[in-house]
């Protein structure tokens, strides 16, 4: 099936039409020693036969893992009516807001997208998406070289090692230097970053909660890096800003993150929304695409994208990014989530997060030989130390179907014992239950 | 409309939440905890949905109007699709990650690495990694992969260009600065294509990468690729593909067999998954062998009892470009899309998109000027000069379509045309749309003849006329006071 | 807009079948064979979506507007409940009659029992068939059950009438119809009610059945209502509950207990399914313990284990009303909502779907006429008698709304009260909305008196304007010419 | 959740508006002593929970049994883009489209799906749907005793049970005689049939495929019928009207049937919608809604509800049914499923159908023992005769995951032995001779 609908006669009407002979004529223009000599692709079946294909695919992975899992992506709710609505055929398939009059559905959902990331952010202005958290962690950072001038980047290794690893990569040919601060008992060294903060430095990225699931608070810190005329850079958990403090609060200059957790499946890892807001004073900075508001000739309220000028469309090399397409219906299923669980239901979420967390975090370290990694407060993911490695511990209670936690070592060298758990709204009492049965029996067996 | 936020009432909620089964938590330090709840809707789900669904009707979409938006390729994006992508959701990407990890995920990884292949066989390339989120995101990895394999060769500090035909997507040159390079651009000859004996001249050692796309962005192909593609080489700079309009030559020709190095593929327009109002997308790269070791990790690799597994320990790899596998969801479409067209469906939809493009151009070309009027490929690029000297430029004649009820195609774009019109239908589109299209067409081509004042007010059909776009510049009201 | 046969081309194809993996029949003899295939449109997937989403976007709908059509009940249908359903698409509902298929369908035939149960505690009855599917077939199902109680008493020849109020629903009077009986009207009293003096003349021996909805279709409850039951009973008359109102007093009071002894509920209105257009809904019909034996065949019944079977040799049993067990689909959805609001839910629900219909009675009885002015339950009557006789008569209203974006209320139902105007909020909308719509009935009002030529020309802001429903009746053209 | 927005706050400005003090006095109508003593429902619960409550009652089905049973649902192919066009919000959140302005996509669409019918069943009039199969049985019957004004409907027993037993039920009170002519090798009687056709028979009921698969051309029959006054009925099954003579071309006056194979999933028996058609001279007489052409006041094109004063809103007890809502979502289904299949499409799944059927015909029949029980030719279901009882065979398929038919016996005395078995475009030749495998092995061990 190709969906092409013409039919034979059609195609003649429209080969006179242009004056050619055949559909082949309309190719004259590939030399011949050019074309493919082969195009070995299966032959093409039914949608019928296409979706049980695909369900034979998803058969394949396993769908009944009890997940302890976090690292970045979350397992939350998502209300049936984030997936009925951001299913609307009139947005899900069209194209950029370029053509106003026509878009205003998009572009004003996504205004109302960059309200509720710069009230949850605290911050000023919000771009209308980026590619994920990882990504935005790289852009902030250049944004942070351009706004300053300078070439170092402060990093805190508590930060997500996918974000750190991401933004590497990004700036790898840019004449900049990364230092990274290793983590103390996972939370930021303040002493060690403070040494290494000087007007050298373009920004300091930190993460609340951070990767072993630590909370902080960046306050004092924003003072210090704002003395040496560095930006702040807090990358943040949106679900937590139900309960914690906001990186605005804070003094934070951009705050980024991923927006999974608001609204959109894990989907084996995508796609998602990177966020990034900011101090009003950065917008032109900004990377990516930005819905303002405006008025049309009869002083009607209406929306266009807007501050072009920094994009690659007008500004080519000289833009403030290269991106063009990003991930505006994932940004719309995070608004339509923010809207319908609401300003005191992101309250209780974040609570339940917490209270179900705390409870494991209890549960787990009640296990003999089982201890908490971090001295500091968390919210739905925290760290305990294993008496043994726990690669071991992990792949044993996946064969039972339990995904307990990410091995610290794989990112960390020294933490091979730790494992961070995560415990999200959706796992019952029960279920952190079984959990903790499994981890002992494990540690026992072993 | 009202703002969602404007129709907040305090107290007021949507969906409930479980009710907790396990203790309250002790409450975190002060310091640690926001003042306020962040400002978000008050407002019941039916409000929610009434208000989205209302939102949703302000647009123009491939469901309900006709949009061929040159460069974009905005074909239909089958149900079935939509369908496929929603069996993966439940799936955790760490899971992969965990020791020992893989073996849960074979499905998911077993699509990806079965993708690449398919997608290596379609562009004539040798490994393809789904990694890349969009386009740009793509070329960015693409050129970091060519200034890696420079640097292998020791050559990282003498290259130090990137050469562009001036026609290119903007994202070409962005995405090449984000790489560390510095741009040359090549203008565009009269025969369409890039000037030849200025690509020459601007060729040395320092050029790390051609970037082109072919059809090039007026819809022409280049003859001379395989020439460029011998020049650049022999100066040991790679050739970049930005895959953007591979949608025209699938089957026909494949960039691998031109000379190309690297390409992105943007599955958002030639593997039929939907655009979302701006995305996701997603951009794979597939490489030539040369350019295997510095690819993003993970890599997805396939053992010989097929087996998958993720190789974290590339060494030369440029390293990891996104958070897990890339956009996943997106992916699972452009599979399902590709294992139903199957061989012979993709080699019409290329011959049925360059056949609907040369229609409407052999049918509007009286009407509109034509500066490059040689067969072209999936879209056509016209002039709206003969209007604009009457006063009605492109923009103009864009509103006249929205009243009409069809989505404007790109105007302005590319850069070189002056007053651009650039018509991309698809192959999904039938005859009796376009031609419906072509009537509106020459109906504004006429209407600017006979009444160009009246291009001014429009569109009037429409909730809002024409936006001021310097106030909403100058005023940066990008968020609504809470 | 064009037909969708309009829109058809000789050749073009759809959606694309499986190839057949199996060799191909002999043909069948030509006298069983169609000659021409059946003129079905001839169009692209991609013509289809266009076709019916820019159809779709031609109607008003609870989630586009609000919708306060009275007697209907049209509440928010919360999304998970549509999710919730197609949990259910795969099951052959043949499974379940198969020799010891039961085995196998122990999900959906233990939720019919459920809500069975559930639906007899609301009711206040002993038993639910869950067979009819929709009000009036609970209705016809329901009078048939008490025709069969008499007869098995030896009375039904005995047994002629049915007597139902005038302010009843159509459906009432042609259910009892189709069941066998003749039909005795009661009139409206001045307070609203039955008129009970009428009622009490009107019964005898007879009588086989007293059909009527409490609240009745003016939203006003029935103070006499278990009078009237013991009367009717005393003639061993049956009480019939059309429980097409019932959400106005769940937890407040059952029809069970006020003497009602049978009820058909619609799942579509009280419980939250959406109304598709017109249907499907469903219409469960609960009886007392005397008329179990007269229940549809087959009966689900659950066994002490717990385990569910059905019943097929009901003896005394009217049989079967459909052909397999109802509408499951809708009572899926019935039950997810039903067990999401719970006890606490539902009483919620009738008492705040009773605030907001007195809160708009009480914010418009000074513009509209109101002829039985007292508290009301889930919806309120106004007359627009006092805008008649400037000549803005009801459908004048309505249109005024449509014209503002509101689905009109019921107009010209119930039939007793003129130039009726009959609004049920519904519970599931805000203070804000009702607020917003209230305004515009106000100004509406002052519109019909300070210009009402004005109304005669709306709608003006849809499709159409009013249409020639004569020239419908008359040329009867209800199938496109092939 | 209640899904009732109204906060404190705003309940008491509307009842002070109102001019109560609480809630409860509004309910003072209703006396005390008939207040509601208990209402033992259980506690509410989010969404999620909900969710999760219906995925485990689902799972209480089996979900892998391979399907041959039919008997009037049947597993057919349904299009993604029903789903999706059916879903969206416009058309199953909108009542009856009584107010014509603002309902014109509904009534649109019902008046193409009335000339979808019409076209599939070659008659001149559709209404808009009834319930469904069955209870279009009735309606057609008590619609030709209206029209002829007689008393006495012959029916085929190779109508479907289920049809007939709702016939039944329908008319038990109203002054009717219902024959039932019994069958014949599973196929209509026809010298018994003309036996009872007098100028007392107000209808004749068949059905085509009948219910033990058999094809006929009742072209004879229906002169037969005329030549008495009476008016033939025919039950068919839409999907077969891809291939076979339509009622229209056989003289028949009403077709009816059962639209679940048009686009309806099977869902445990419902919703799906009856369908009926009529010639044009009947219209008056036909049951329920029926959209129609017309014009507005600018001559433009539009449709509304028309002949209203057959119905019982207007005409009450004298109505030509009771039916008021009707299935309406699932005919706009219908009618998606036959543009999206299409005029070739319904040809080629037609053709499929009876591919697949005959394949396994031949596969059955030739297991030793097993005999076609019909003479004449059939479409997708065939009734085989079994050396043995087939019930017990058939309980025996099922515990093996295969539903290979619907026993005959249970509902024609003498038809112990008799399988009746489906076999639609979905069933592949491996799935269809693992049936045949299988039933050989269950008559073996038996
Ligand atoms: C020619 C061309 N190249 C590159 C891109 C960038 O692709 P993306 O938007 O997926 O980043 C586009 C997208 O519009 C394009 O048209
Ligand atoms: C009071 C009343 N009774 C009965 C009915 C009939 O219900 P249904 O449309 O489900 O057959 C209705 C529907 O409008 C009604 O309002």
């Amino acid at each position: 099936m190709s969906y092409c609908p013409n039919t034979e006669k059609e195609q003649q009407e429209m080969l006179s039409a242009i004056g050619v002979s055949s559909v082949e004529g309309l190719f004259a223009a590939i030399p011949a020693a050019l074309r493919a000599k082969h195009f070995d692709l299966p032959q093409g079946m039914s949608e019928f036969e296409t979706f049980d294909r695909m369900k034979a695919v998803a058969g394949k992975n396993s769908s009944d893992t009890l997940n302890f899992i976090g690292g970045g992506f979350y397992d939350h709710i998502i209300p049936a009516a984030v997936d009925h609505l951001s299913g609307r055929a009139e947005f899900y398939t069209a194209y950029t807001p370029y053509q106003p009059e026509c878009s205003q559905g998009t572009l004003q959902a996504l205004f109302e997208y960059q309200t509720a990331i710069c009230r949850l952010t605290g911050l000023d202005v919000s771009n209308a998406s980026l590619y994920d958290g990882a990504t935005a962690c790289a852009e902030s950072a250049m944004m942070a070289l351009r706004v300053t001038g300078r070439n170092r980047i402060l990093v805190d290794a508590c930060v997500s090692p996918f974000s750190r690893e991401v933004l590497k990569t990004y700036l790898f040919n840019l004449d900049v230097e990364i230092v990274e601060i290793p983590q103390a008992d996972g939370a930021l060294d303040r002493a060690g970053l403070a040494r290494l903060l000087d007007d050298t430095v373009a920004g300091v990225l930190v993460q609340n909660p951070n990767f072993f699931g630590t909370v902080e608070d960046f306050t004092s810190l924003a003072a210090e890096v704002h003395a040496k005329g560095a930006l702040l850079i807090a990358s943040v958990y949106p679900v937590s800003l139900g309960m914690l403090k906001s990186p605005g609060e804070m003094g934070v200059d951009i705050a980024i993150g991923d927006g999974q957790s608001l609204g959109n499946p894990l989907s084996f890892g995508g796609p998602s929304f990177g966020f990034i807001a900011a101090k009003k004073k950065l917008i032109r900075n900004m990377p990516g695409r930005i819905v303002g508001e405006t008025v049309d000739r009869n002083g009607k309220r209406g929306f266009v994208l807007t501050l072009q000028a920094r994009e690659q469309h007008i500004k080519r090399h000289k833009a403030t990014s290269n991106i063009c397409s990003n991930q505006g219906l994932c940004a719309l299923r995070g608004l339509i989530f923010l809207s319908t669980v609401g300003k005191e239901g992101l309250k209780d979420m974040a609570s339940l997060n917490r209270d179900k967390s705390e409870y494991a975090k209890s549960r787990l370290t009640s296990i003999p030989g089982v201890k908490l990694l971090q001295s500091g407060p968390t919210f739905n993911e925290f760290t305990i130390s294993l008496p043994q490695s726990s690669q071991p511990v992990v792949s044993a209670l996946l064969k039972k179907g339990i995904a307990a936690g990410v091995p610290a070592g794989e990112y960390y060298n020294g933490l091979e014992n730790a494992l961070i758990v995560t415990v999200t709204e959706k796992r019952s009492k029960s279920e952190i239950d079984r959990l903790a049965q499994a981890v002992q029996e494990v540690l026992q067996c072993n | 409309m009202q703002l969602i936020y404007e129709k907040s009432t305090p107290g007021r909620s949507g969906v409930k939440l479980p009710a907790s089964d396990v203790p309250a938590a002790a409450a975190l330090p002060v310091a640690l905890l926001r003042k306020e709840p962040a400002g978000l809707p008050e407002i019941s789900e039916l409000d929610a949905v009434r208000h989205f669904t209302n939102l949703s009707r302000r647009n123009f979409s491939v469901d309900t109007n006709f949009y061929p938006l040159g460069s974009c390729t905005m074909k239909y994006n089958a149900k079935v699709l939509e369908n496929s992508a929603a069996l993966f959701a439940p799936f955790h990407p760490m899971t992969a990650l965990l020791p020992g990890g893989e073996e849960f995920c074979q499905g998911t990884l077993g699509m990806l690495h079965e993708l690449g292949s398919l997608l290596a066989e379609i562009t004539g390339m040798d490994e393809v990694t789904t990694q890349p989120l969009a386009g740009a995101h793509g070329e960015m990895t693409g050129v970091l992969l060519i200034s890696a394999y420079h640097a292998a060769k020791g050559n990282k500090a003498k290259k130090k260009y990137v050469v562009v035909p001036d026609s290119s997507h903007g994202t070409n040159p962005a995405s090449a600065a984000i790489a560390g390079y510095e741009i040359i651009t090549i203008p565009t000859a009269s025969y369409g294509d890039m000037d030849l004996e200025l690509f020459k001249k601007a060729m040395t050692d320092e050029v790390a990468a051609v970037m082109m796309t072919c059809p090039n962005t007026l819809g022409l192909f280049n003859p001379h690729i395989k020439e460029i593609s011998d020049i650049a080489h022999s100066y040991d700079a790679l050739m970049y593909y930005d895959g953007a309009n591979l949608n025209a030559i699938m089957g026909k020709v494949k960039p691998g067999d031109v000379g190309f190095d690297v390409i992105h593929m943007n599955l958002h327009k030639t593997f039929g998954t939907p655009h979302g109002g701006g995305g996701p997308g997603a951009g794979p790269v597939g490489v030539k062998k040369e350019l295997i070791p510095f690819l993003p990790s993970p890599r997805i690799v396939k053992s010989d009892n097929g087996k998958l597994s993720l190789q974290n320990n590339n060494k030369g790899s440029i390293g990891r470009t996104a958070n897990f596998f890339g956009n996943f969801g997106v992916m699972a479409k452009a599979y399902a899309y590709i294992i139903m067209l199957g061989k012979e469906g993709l080699i019409q939809v290329s011959e049925q998109a360059v056949l609907n493009a040369n229609y409407i151009k052999a049918r509007l070309k009286d009407w509109y000027d034509l500066p490059y009027d040689m067969t072209c490929m999936h879209e056509c690029v016209f002039s709206a000069s003969k209007q604009a000297a009457k006063g009605v430029h492109a923009i103009d004649i864009a509103k006249f379509l929205i009243d009409k009820g069809y989505h404007p195609p790109t105007v302005y774009f590319p850069l070189i045309v002056k007053e651009a019109i650039m018509i991309e239908p698809t192959e999904t589109e039938s005859k009796g749309v376009m031609d419906a299209f072509i009537e509106v067409m020459i109906e504004a081509a006429k209407q600017a003849e006979s009444d160009p004042e009246s291009f001014a007010a429009m569109p009037v059909t429409m909730p809002v006329t024409r936006l001021d776009e310097t106030k909403a510049a100058r005023e940066q009201n990008v968020c609504c006071a809470d």
